[in-house]
């Protein structure tokens, strides 16, 4: 801590480089501001897709016409989906906090590739733009969902070739971002930091690294026949033309089933900072935890068809992926049990971020089960496709990776910025947030089970009541969300300042200035012990 | 549609729930369970109770305890799914076969004696298999209260069977996105009694009811059953296809091998609308998305649907 | 550093190696030529492998390379392969 | 490791990410293998068929030509650590025009093809059936991205030479030169597979 004032270096903040103003941010190599480039766009992203789901959730508080037409609904629910996913949750903590952390955690300077860094910035961005873009040239927005299925996205009158070529950039940019952590993680960690003696947030990101890069080349390469069977007529999918649509099924989950842990990895990786952290101890299964993250990348590549069990694939593959399903749930358990032996005999500092990592236990584990039961051939023939299904992910998506989004924003928003935040407002939003992410997700678990599809803009009447209760909640969440966005955004100009390690945490990325300097390091450290050494 | 009363309204519903509540009663036992645990941890040893904390690195007994339990929980669970799972592929022998052709944004039941309706009318306690057609994109024939979806799947040769046990109506939705009008793609299962089937099954003469009275209205009935007003109106809204009012005898403009030529709507072309939809395109509408009826419309029912069209004009 | 060991192939081994690869290209054109029924698709598949291993070990230098780098490589193939082989489970016992 | 970050320079590092890069173009038209055995299983005979109408000599002259390009690349990098500028450049010449090559009997295989009509949407190839779609669908597809593939590897080997010429490149520094290499390699292992599944499986 004694170096803080001292030190010659300016922040990354202040730093003077080549470029002025906006330029020297656009144009910066740094990682930590590629990082803060990012943080900005996806949250506008975020901030995009949340409002569409709250004018989807008024329009389903009463049956028939509330306050959009089908048209609107079903194009918002797809540009929702499309912006949530692969301009959200994707990018999400990899992108933001890999980029600002991961060379900080392991002791290097930057990523491995800092210029191919700042162009998979562009990608994403030029990518979210081609979506947009989407919404109000030809005729009319895309209406498919976010999953585009063939035949319907061959027959729709609506634009679907900037969308899809939109994913596709944002596939590129997902793949740079993982290529880069993958080099870097490989070639720059600090003299003597061995791979048993990484912290466990670069772990997932290796892991994660690997998803990125061997999964989505798939899902590029079947969004560019898309766009050929579109503009060139050439057969693949389209039955028409002696194409089988659960072939682009097949294609399309190849990809987004081991996506889905794309955005939990990082995630589960947050978590296993914040916890030891806030309990001044060590990890609980160090190895255990590694190895389990492995295994759920690994595991996760192979059970894509759990998305297609009422479509009719042969009995041995429906046996295949519903027995694999059910064994990568394994993993994350070990996970689970291990986070929660950390608090055991720990000394918990319950700070802002603990809560959030104890809220995302809580509701991974409902998304989680919830993705058991949809697991199940007998019961997924029931659920799929209704908002039994739609409850499953927002709890898992929202609740698993958006919550460890949020706990890694108050955990990190010190060394980020600087500036300590308002902890009384920061939790008030929190409990806030929480009544309501409950309320409208909790609700849609029996909307499902009593048989509401999903993708409905009207809807029959037993499912009003249930459907009121959902729209509440969203909008309880929606008062959530903005006092605890309000509030960090408030503490930029009013927060005190942050000493280089206010939480006491262990690894690398406290023993540096908040904000860190432009190269990290005075000099690189040698390690010698293991991340989380509270001895 | 979630019916509660333990009277199962189709022969899926009993595995449906022990496969449910299995799981869901683990995981709701495990959620509270590890929740309360890691509240009493928080209470327990927060700094204040627990100024030091103890450092443990890990417990390899405990790891092994806690991966092999959830294994066996997750495969038991992974049973039951797919035992309740395997009686759907294996139909009865005796099971009477039903064909739905599933459209934008109509479900159409044929029977073996050539009779349709819009609604699914099936005899209880007989076991029913449907064969799933589709016109154009994919749609999944849902019926909640059955416990039982499937995907209709273009251009491929699909079936799905139940048992209904319990008289009364249920709701069918088409559970798969299909486009603009999805959520409005809905019909119903009547299950009756034998008796009432057999007589309702004998009726073979008309194949669609006729409701109203008048010169078009054997016309409209066809055009109601056929789905037809998914996409057309009979009052001059635009929906997606064109309005039906003062189309008869009407000039339209379409497109023709890529070239746009002027006719007059006669006979001829209202059948080549419904028969070759995408040879002619209206100007101003997609093609493609209308498709051929000719499997489930006849001469006889385009001369009615014209005289009903011609009900239209000039109202 | 590590980039030190630049191990030198010598221009002979190339050549070699080049030969090799057209005489299995020749081989697998003529033995395709000849019907041999099902095992058509078998023995061009091999024949493409093995000169896909010359190519990765020779030409792009694996065999000299740090092995990390022939065993990604491996299981990369492997990840392919898998894939393939659970979607065929689809599609074979329909 | 711990040298100024500006002046730092890993070529491990940078191979390592090549690698990577190969990796997610293997599975790219590994995509497109999926695709291609399901089709096929799915029709025999339209694809057994529809491949005899493929011109096997030119598929052979051009797998040929890829694999003596593949050589004059991977020679060329001896070349340079033998300090051999002018050899290198030579080599790299030779690959530069024998990739030409192989895209100008690319442009005549497909006119040829365009003649008989026979192009994706085409009506003489819809009117053959399912099977024949699917094949020439994947056909031009899958040989158009290697086309496109090819072309991105001569602009690179293009700028490659450039910089051998103004010796940017040498014989302490020529991990780019490697890389491209790879690339080219990439693509030549890709046609290795194309070229058996395309024409030879008849
Ligand atoms: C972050 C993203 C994420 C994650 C991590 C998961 C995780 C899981 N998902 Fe989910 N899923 C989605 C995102 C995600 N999912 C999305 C976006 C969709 C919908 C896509 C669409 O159609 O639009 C979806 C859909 C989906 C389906 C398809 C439903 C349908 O359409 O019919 C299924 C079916 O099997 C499923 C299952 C699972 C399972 C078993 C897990 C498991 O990995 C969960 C494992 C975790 C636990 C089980 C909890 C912790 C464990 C314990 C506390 C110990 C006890 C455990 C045992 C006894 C085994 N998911
Ligand atoms: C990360 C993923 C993510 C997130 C966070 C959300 C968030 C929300 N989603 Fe979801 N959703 C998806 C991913 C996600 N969604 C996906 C993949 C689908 C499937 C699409 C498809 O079918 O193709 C889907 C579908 C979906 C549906 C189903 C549509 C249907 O099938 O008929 C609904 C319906 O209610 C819905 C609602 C919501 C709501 C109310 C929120 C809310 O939680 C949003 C809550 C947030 C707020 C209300 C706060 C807003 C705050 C601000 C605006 C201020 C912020 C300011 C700054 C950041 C500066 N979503
Ligand atoms: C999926 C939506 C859809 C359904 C269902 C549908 N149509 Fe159409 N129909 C269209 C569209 C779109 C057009 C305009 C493009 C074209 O001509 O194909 C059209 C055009 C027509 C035309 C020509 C109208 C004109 O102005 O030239 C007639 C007649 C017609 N439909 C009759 C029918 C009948 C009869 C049925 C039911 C048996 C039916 N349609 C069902 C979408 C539909
Ligand atoms: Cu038909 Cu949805
Ligand atoms: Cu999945």
């Amino acid at each position: 801590m004694s170096r803080e004032n001292n030190t010659v270096e300016p922040s990354y903040l202040d730093y003077k480089g080549k470029y002025k103003g906006i330029f020297s941010w656009i144009l910066s190599t740094d990682h930590k501001r590629i990082a803060i480039l990012y943080l900005f766009s996806l949250l506008a992203f975020f901030a995009t897709g949340a409002t569409l789901g709250l004018l989807m959730k008024l329009e389903l508080i009463a049956p028939g016409k509330t306050i959009m037409t089908a048209q609107t609904y079903n194009a918002f629910f797809t540009l929702h989906g499309i912006i949530m996913i692969f301009a959200v949750v994707i990018p999400g903590l990899p992108a933001v906090f890999g980029n600002f952390l991961l060379p900080i955690m392991i002791g290097a300077k930057d990523v491995a590739f800092p210029r191919l860094n700042l162009l998979s910035w562009y990608f994403y961005v030029a990518g979210v733009t081609l979506v947009l873009i989407s919404q109000f040239t030809g005729q009319g927005p895309p209406d498919t969902g976010w999953t585009f299925y063939a035949p319907y996205s061959f027959r729709t009158t609506g634009n679907m070739l900037p969308a899809v070529f939109g994913a596709f950039v944002l596939g590129f940019s997902s793949i740079l971002t993982g290529l880069n952590f993958l080099v870097t993680i490989h070639r720059m960690r600090a003299p003597g930091m061995t791979w048993l003696k990484m912290p466990l947030f670069p772990w997932t990101l290796y892991a994660t690294g690997w998803v990125q890069l061997l999964a989505t080349p798939i899902i590029g390469i079947t969004l560019l026949m898309i766009i050929a069977e579109r503009t060139l007529h050439i057969g693949f999918f389209d039955p028409t033309l002696g194409g089988d649509p659960l072939l682009y099924q097949h294609l399309f989950w190849t990809y987004s089933h081991p996506a889905v842990y794309i955005m939990i990895l990082p995630a589960m990786g947050a978590i296993s900072e914040i916890i030891p952290t806030f309990c001044h101890k060590t990890i609980f299964g160090y190895k255990f935890i590694v190895a389990s993250s492995i295994a759920i990348a690994f595991v996760g590549y192979f059970i894509w068809g759990h998305h297609m069990f009422t479509s009719g694939m042969s009995g041995t593959a429906l046996y295949t992926f519903s027995l694999l399903t059910f064994l990568v749930a394994i993993p994350s358990a070990i996970k689970v049990f291990n986070w929660i032996a950390t608090m055991y005999k720990g000394s918990i500092d319950l700070q802002t971020p603990f809560y959030w990592a104890l809220g995302f236990l809580f509701v991974f584990m409902i998304g989680g089960f919830t993705g058991l039961i949809l697991g199940s051939l007998a019961t997924d023939i029931h659920l799929h496709n209704t908002h039994f299904v739609v409850s499953h992910f927002h709890f898992i998506v929202f609740g698993g990776t958006g919550f460890a989004f949020f706990g890694a924003m108050h955990y990190w928003y010190p060394k980020i910025t600087g500036k300590m935040y308002d902890t009384r407002w920061a939790n008030t939003g929190l409990i806030i947030f929480f009544a309501g992410f409950i309320t409208l997700y909790g609700e849609m678990i029996f909307l499902g089970m009593k048989g509401m599809p999903r993708r409905y803009y009207d809807y029959d009447e037993v499912f009003h009541t249930g459907n009121i209760f959902s729209s509440l909640g969203a909008i309880v969440m929606y008062f959530g969300l903005a006092v605890i966005i309000i509030n960090l955004i408030a503490s930029l100009r009013n927060g005190a300042k942050a000493p280089s390690d206010p939480w006491g945490g262990k690894t690398l990325e406290w023993t540096i200035p908040s904000p860190p300097p432009v190269e990290n390091f005075d000099e690189i450290p040698v390690i010698t012990k293991g991340p989380y050494n509270y001895k | 549609m979630y019916s509660t009363t333990g009277i199962e309204a189709s022969n899926y519903v009993s595995t449906y729930n022990t496969a449910f509540y299995f799981i869901a009663g683990v995981s709701l036992l495990l959620l509270i369970g590890l929740t309360i645990t890691m509240l009493y941890f928080v209470f327990r040893y927060n700094r204040k109770k627990n100024p030091v904390a103890t450092q443990i690195e890990g417990n390899t007994a405990l790891e092994i305890t806690w991966t092999v339990i959830p294994v066996f929980l997750a495969l038991f669970m992974f049973h039951l799914g797919w035992a309740g799972w395997k009686p759907t592929a294996k139909p009865p022998k005796d099971a009477m076969n039903i064909t739905v052709v599933a459209r934008m944004w109509s479900f159409l039941f044929i029977y073996e004696n050539g009779k349709q309706s819009p609604d699914l009318i099936v005899p209880l306690n007989t076991p029913v298999k449907i064969n799933l057609v589709s016109m154009d994109v994919i749609h999944s024939l849902f019926i909640p209260d059955f416990r039982i979806k499937s995907d209709i799947i273009p251009g491929r040769q699909k079936f799905m069977w139940f048992l209904p046990q319990l008289e009364g109506k249920y709701k069918i939705f088409c559970a798969e996105y299909c486009g603009l009008q999805h959520s409005y793609m809905h019909s119903t299962v009547d299950v009756m009694t034998q008796e009432k089937f057999k007589k309702w099954y004998a009726e073979a003469a008309k194949p669609v009811a006729i409701t109203g009275t008048g010169p078009g209205a054997a016309g409209e009935a066809i055009m109601r059953s056929q789905g037809c007003f998914a996409c057309h109106t009979p009052d001059g809204t635009k929906l997606i296809g064109p309005s039906y009012l003062n189309l008869w005898g009407s000039q339209q403009v379409i497109l023709r091998d890529g070239k746009e030529i002027t006719i007059t709507v006669d006979p001829d072309y209202i059948k080549r609308s419904v028969l070759e939809p995408n040879a002619d395109i209206t100007k101003g509408f997609p093609a493609n998305l209308m498709q051929s009826y000719r499997s489930t419309i006849t001469d006889d029912d385009i001369a009615k649907i014209i005289e009903y069209l011609k009900t239209l004009n000039d109202k | 550093m590590e980039n030190e060991k630049n191990h030198i192939i010598p221009y002979k081994t190339f050549l070699y190696v080049l030969a090799g690869l057209i005489a299995l290209t020749l081989t697998s054109v003529t033995l395709t030529q000849i019907s041999l029924g099902a095992m058509t698709v078998t023995i061009a598949l091999i024949i493409a492998a093995v000169k896909s291993s010359f190519v990765l070990s020779i030409f792009m230098h694996l065999k000299f390379e740090n092995k990390m780098f022939s065993r990604a490589v491996i299981g990369v193939i492997l990840l392919l392969s898998a894939v393939i082989a659970i979607t065929l489970l689809d599609y074979l016992n329909r | 490791m711990n040298t100024i970050l500006v002046t730092h320079r890993d070529d491990l590092a940078s191979k390592t990410g090549m690698w990577l890069f190969l990796f997610t173009e293997m599975l790219l038209f590994g995509g497109l293998f999926i695709v291609y055995s399901v089709y096929r299983y799915r029709n025999p005979i339209a694809f057994h068929q529809a491949a005899h109408e493929l011109s096997i000599i030119i598929g052979t002259i051009n797998t040929i030509i890829l694999l003596i390009s593949s050589t004059t690349i991977a020679m060329s990098i001896t070349a340079i650590q033998k300090k051999n500028k002018k050899l290198a450049l030579l080599l790299l010449g030779t690959t530069i025009l024998l990739g030409l090559a192989f895209l100008v009997n690319k442009y005549f295989e497909w006119g040829e093809h365009f003649k008989e009509h026979i192009y994706p949407g085409s009506a003489v190839l819809a009117s053959r059936g399912h099977g024949d779609v699917l094949f020439y669908g994947l056909y031009f597809f899958m040989t158009g991205l290697h086309a496109l593939h090819i072309i991105i590897g001569l602009i690179f080997i293009l700028v490659v030479a450039v910089s051998i010429f103004r010796e940017k490149i040498n014989p302490e520094n020529y991990v780019l030169l490697e890389n491209s290499g790879l690339y080219w390699h990439l693509v030549d292992l890709i046609w290795i597979f194309l070229f058996p599944l395309f024409y030879l499986i008849t």
